[in-house]
């Protein structure tokens, strides 16, 4: 394994440090691994603390600034980070008006996010919680954990953000980030596996012509292996899973097509012409596009295709001002 | 708790290995991360001359807010439960059984799975089942019990689907490897039993 | 080889494709392979005209629109335009104020853009050349074709790109971008080799515990192979070399750490974090940075350090709005 | 043209893999892509009847309007140059000797390159001299000894250090390989010696 690392456990520590040297705006709790605004919360705005394990940069903490994340915890590569520290994250960020906790829908995240929230409720704390489960390549059942949260996960921060600096209350911002989450379904798939720097080799093999369908964000394996094919049957085939479960509507969508982390620009772009183009045959019309580095596996060669129908609320909400690492507009 | 410590710290590759299998790999550095951590509480708490129930509760404090993913929380709260239910400086096979008990019904309760689920709760029930049927035993030979029950169940895990964790998102791909959780657990009773065993002449 | 792509052949004619349909503000020309802004260039503005091989992705698409490039020319992969093309981009962006070509200083695309300025005086135009040589791996002198155009392009394209928009002359553009590429110096290091798709496999091999030292952002080789290290220690050699031919002055600098395309953003911050110690620990103060993927080569794995000395002038062309794919504040 | 564009073809996987080797691993796709361009033009040219000078005018242009990179213009030019400097609508061996000297020179002047700096003036220069010095022979004796020339001239590129082009920037790394361009000047001029030279019966 080459990494430009200089100790696996401490991996994480020295990016956080990385990003407080390159992002004045931004403040890091080096301790506690907690980035958070420079500033201080507006009084009675409601705060938004996510998180999750490391190694999907930019999320969360490039998605901290204006209109978007208030917080973001920072947990080991690939593991929640602890309630302790969620419970801080969500203190320092309270202005009276309550927090809300996005969370991907994974077992250790919710386990922890729940005592966070639980702990902070003792301290008077008012939270709501939504859930981020938009990866259509696990089935909803009783049998599973249910859905998977990946790229969905930024347009839920992102409109949800929206709504919390424009003054929405509680409920409301949490509304508007379920109903992004209701509205959003994700597939990725992977030409290669990644390396944690724990482990120090590559989570799966695929042989030489091989294809992990349905991937997970963690190296989680898929639905299927699969054989490698042109980009356009590869698409076409994740629109399928997509859209197959995408809440039928005649509301045009927004469309994230995002890099597992070692995929060139150039092949996302490829990958976009073609979910524009069976878009288009299928009679889905994209409002707003995301082409790039946005939920990403550390070094996981792949690509995931996350849709989210998109009303004339959502879409003003998409459009609304944003100013953090890795968003930024209007 | 040392030497759950020691068992952790050996076995962490083969725990991470096997979460790699069906899950995302973490699960050895998760525990040993923790345990490294509860490593320092627990020698403040011998130090200060912490009662057993009061301890255990410390070190669940401890995983739980040093460990991350799903088995962090997991296993804190089932030795914070046990650590409530247990009272006084020293305590009897059937105390201690009770103790686990009420850990292994908190765990469940936060986890939601049940036996068969193909996760640790596979390992941990049997293994308290096993010490409370030798509540009449002394504490080493329920540890002794316990730790086969667990080292079964563990083993019992292999065949099954997973319904809980990461897992679950195999589906059928989950069956035929053992679960990493399941094996920690099994690990840690092992190493009760072992640090409960008067050690053979040296 | 994995990728998503349908055809070598085609990559770059179906990248520009998605980038059309993902961005509006922007023309795309497939048959030529420029890329403008959508709207006609202001009439007595400067044009801006770069370009160069494509898989260098965000580099230079990805900079088109206001405050930086008027035009961007795609070569095939790792192939420099050709003068034909070039010419129709510079006659494209002509407003009456004359048109600067960005060069990064390789044989071919000196040849291409030199003959296509040629053709562009043979009908009236006005031409200035500004040549991006900032890669201090190769030594500058008799032996070589010069230093290498890598991450300084960035900094040249967004300070000339301000100064024509601010109304700037031909020569004033032209004389800023030389400015900056006098003030900047590069190094990369790379630990994997990419692929191009017509080769099929990646450009060079590595041993394991082997990185390329020096390496060229088409995969030329370096300096010198090497063993892998720590990030600290890495760093510390590529600003040696950096800092050895960067310009000695009392300015701040702006630092660039831009990925090749297959490291992951958590490891880019990694780099920071140590370019941020080091510097500090050298007397260099860092005004302005960027961290991310802004010139890249491919899938190739590895890291890209950029300094330049930056006076207030500079930085307030830094500073000033820019709106494009790649680059968007102010 | 037709006979080089099949020997570019031919062996562009072996072009590329000399430019992997000290540049960018593209000089076989540059010309391929460029050869293809050449020969629609080409067909075209010969359907309507154009003389050599012209014809080597447009397919100069051809070349520097598909190739990209370094070789295109360089070729390019060679031939612009080189169709420039004939005229009438056959030629002699001397004719095509001064054109041929015309396009190296284009060359050499765009490139800035001399003998001996490892590019496909190493060949190309040789071959040049062997061509006029076949000045009273008729075509394919010139021709072939061009190809032979080329073809040492290539070979010599092996043991030298590289001064021009992406290959300089290996400095003495460069040594021990062969330059691509000098490979496909020798490629091309075989071409054209065995266009020239009557087929044995078939
Ligand atoms: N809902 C649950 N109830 C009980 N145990 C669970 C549950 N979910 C997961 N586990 C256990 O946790 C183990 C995985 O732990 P770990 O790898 O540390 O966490 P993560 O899955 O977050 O990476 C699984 O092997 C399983 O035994
Ligand atoms: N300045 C120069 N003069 C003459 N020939 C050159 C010069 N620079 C490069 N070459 C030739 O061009 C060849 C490389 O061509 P190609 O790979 O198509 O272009 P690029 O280097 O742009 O990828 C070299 O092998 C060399 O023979
Ligand atoms: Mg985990
Ligand atoms: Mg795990
Ligand atoms: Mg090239
Ligand atoms: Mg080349």
């Amino acid at each position: 394994m080459k990494k430009f690392l200089d100790d696996a456990d401490t991996a994480v520590a020295d990016a956080l440090a990385g990003l407080a040297f390159a992002r004045p705006d931004l403040k890091v709790d080096q301790e506690l691994r907690i980035v958070t605004r420079a500033g201080a919360v507006r009084p009675g705005k409601v705060g938004l603390v996510s998180g999750g394990g490391s190694g999907h940069e930019p999320l969360h903490s490039g998605y901290v600034g204006t209109g978007m994340l208030d917080a973001a915890c920072a947990g080991e590569i690939f593991s929640s980070p602890t309630p302790d520290r969620i419970l801080a994250a969500t203190k320092a960020v309270s202005a009276g008006a309550g927090v809300v906790h996005i969370v991907k829908n994974y077992t250790g995240d919710n386990l922890n996010f729940d005592m966070a929230a639980e702990l902070a409720r003792d301290e008077g704390l008012e939270v709501e919680k939504v859930l981020v489960d938009d990866d259509v390549a696990v089935r909803d059942s009783t049998w599973t954990a249910g859905r998977r949260g990946t790229g969905a996960t930024v347009i839920v921060e992102k409109a949800a953000g929206a709504r919390a600096e424009e003054g929405g209350d509680l409920k409301a911002v949490a509304d508007i980030g379920r109903r992004v989450n209701a509205a959003s379904r994700s597939f990725a798939v992977a030409l290669g596996a990644c390396t944690t720097p724990a482990a120090g080799r590559p989570g799966f093999e695929l042989a030489e012509d091989e294809i992990e369908i349905g991937v997970g964000i963690h190296g989680e394996p898929g639905r299927a292996r699969g054989p490698m094919r042109p980009a356009r049957a590869l698409v076409a085939d994740m629109l399928d899973a997509v859209l197959e479960e995408l809440p039928a509507s005649d509301d045009p969508v927004i469309a994230l097509v995002s890099g597992l982390g070692a995929t060139p620009l150039l092949e996302l772009y490829v990958v976009y012409r073609h979910v524009a183009e069976e878009l288009d045959r299928r009679g889905v019309r994209i409002a707003r596009n995301l082409v790039g580095n946005y939920v990403t596996s550390l070094d996981m060669a792949g690509a995931s295709i996350t849709l989210c129908r998109a009303d004339a609320e959502l879409l003003r909400l998409w459009d609304a001002p944003v100013d953090t690492p890795a968003l930024r507009w209007g | 708790m040392r030497a759950a410590a020691a068992a952790i710290a050996a076995h962490e590759a083969e725990l991470s290995a096997l979460d790699a299998a069906i899950g995302d790999g973490d699960h050895g550095a998760n525990l040993r991360r923790g345990f490294s951590a509860v490593a320092v509480t627990a020698e403040q708490l011998v130090a200060d001359g912490v009662q057993p129930g009061p301890f255990l509760v410390e070190v669940g404090g401890t995983l739980i807010s040093s460990v991350g993913g799903a088995a962090g929380p997991l296993y804190g709260t089932a030795l914070r439960s046990a650590g409530k239910a247990l009272s006084g400086p020293a305590a009897d096979t059937a105390a201690v059984g009770a103790a686990l008990r009420a850990g292994l019904d908190a765990l469940c309760r936060l986890g939601g799975a049940q036996v068969g689920d193909k996760t640790m709760v596979d390992a941990f029930a049997p293994a308290v089942g096993a010490f409370q049927s030798a509540a009449d035993q002394d504490l080493a030979t329920a540890a002794l019990r316990a730790a086969a029950a667990a080292e079964e169940g563990m083993r019992a895990t292999t065949p099954l689907r997973a319904r809980k964790g990461r897992a679950s998102y195999l589906g059928e791909r989950s069956i035929g490897h053992q679960d990493p959780g399941a094996t920690s657990t099994a690990l840690m009773f092992r190493a009760l039993a072992e640090s409960l065993t008067p050690s053979p002449a040296e």
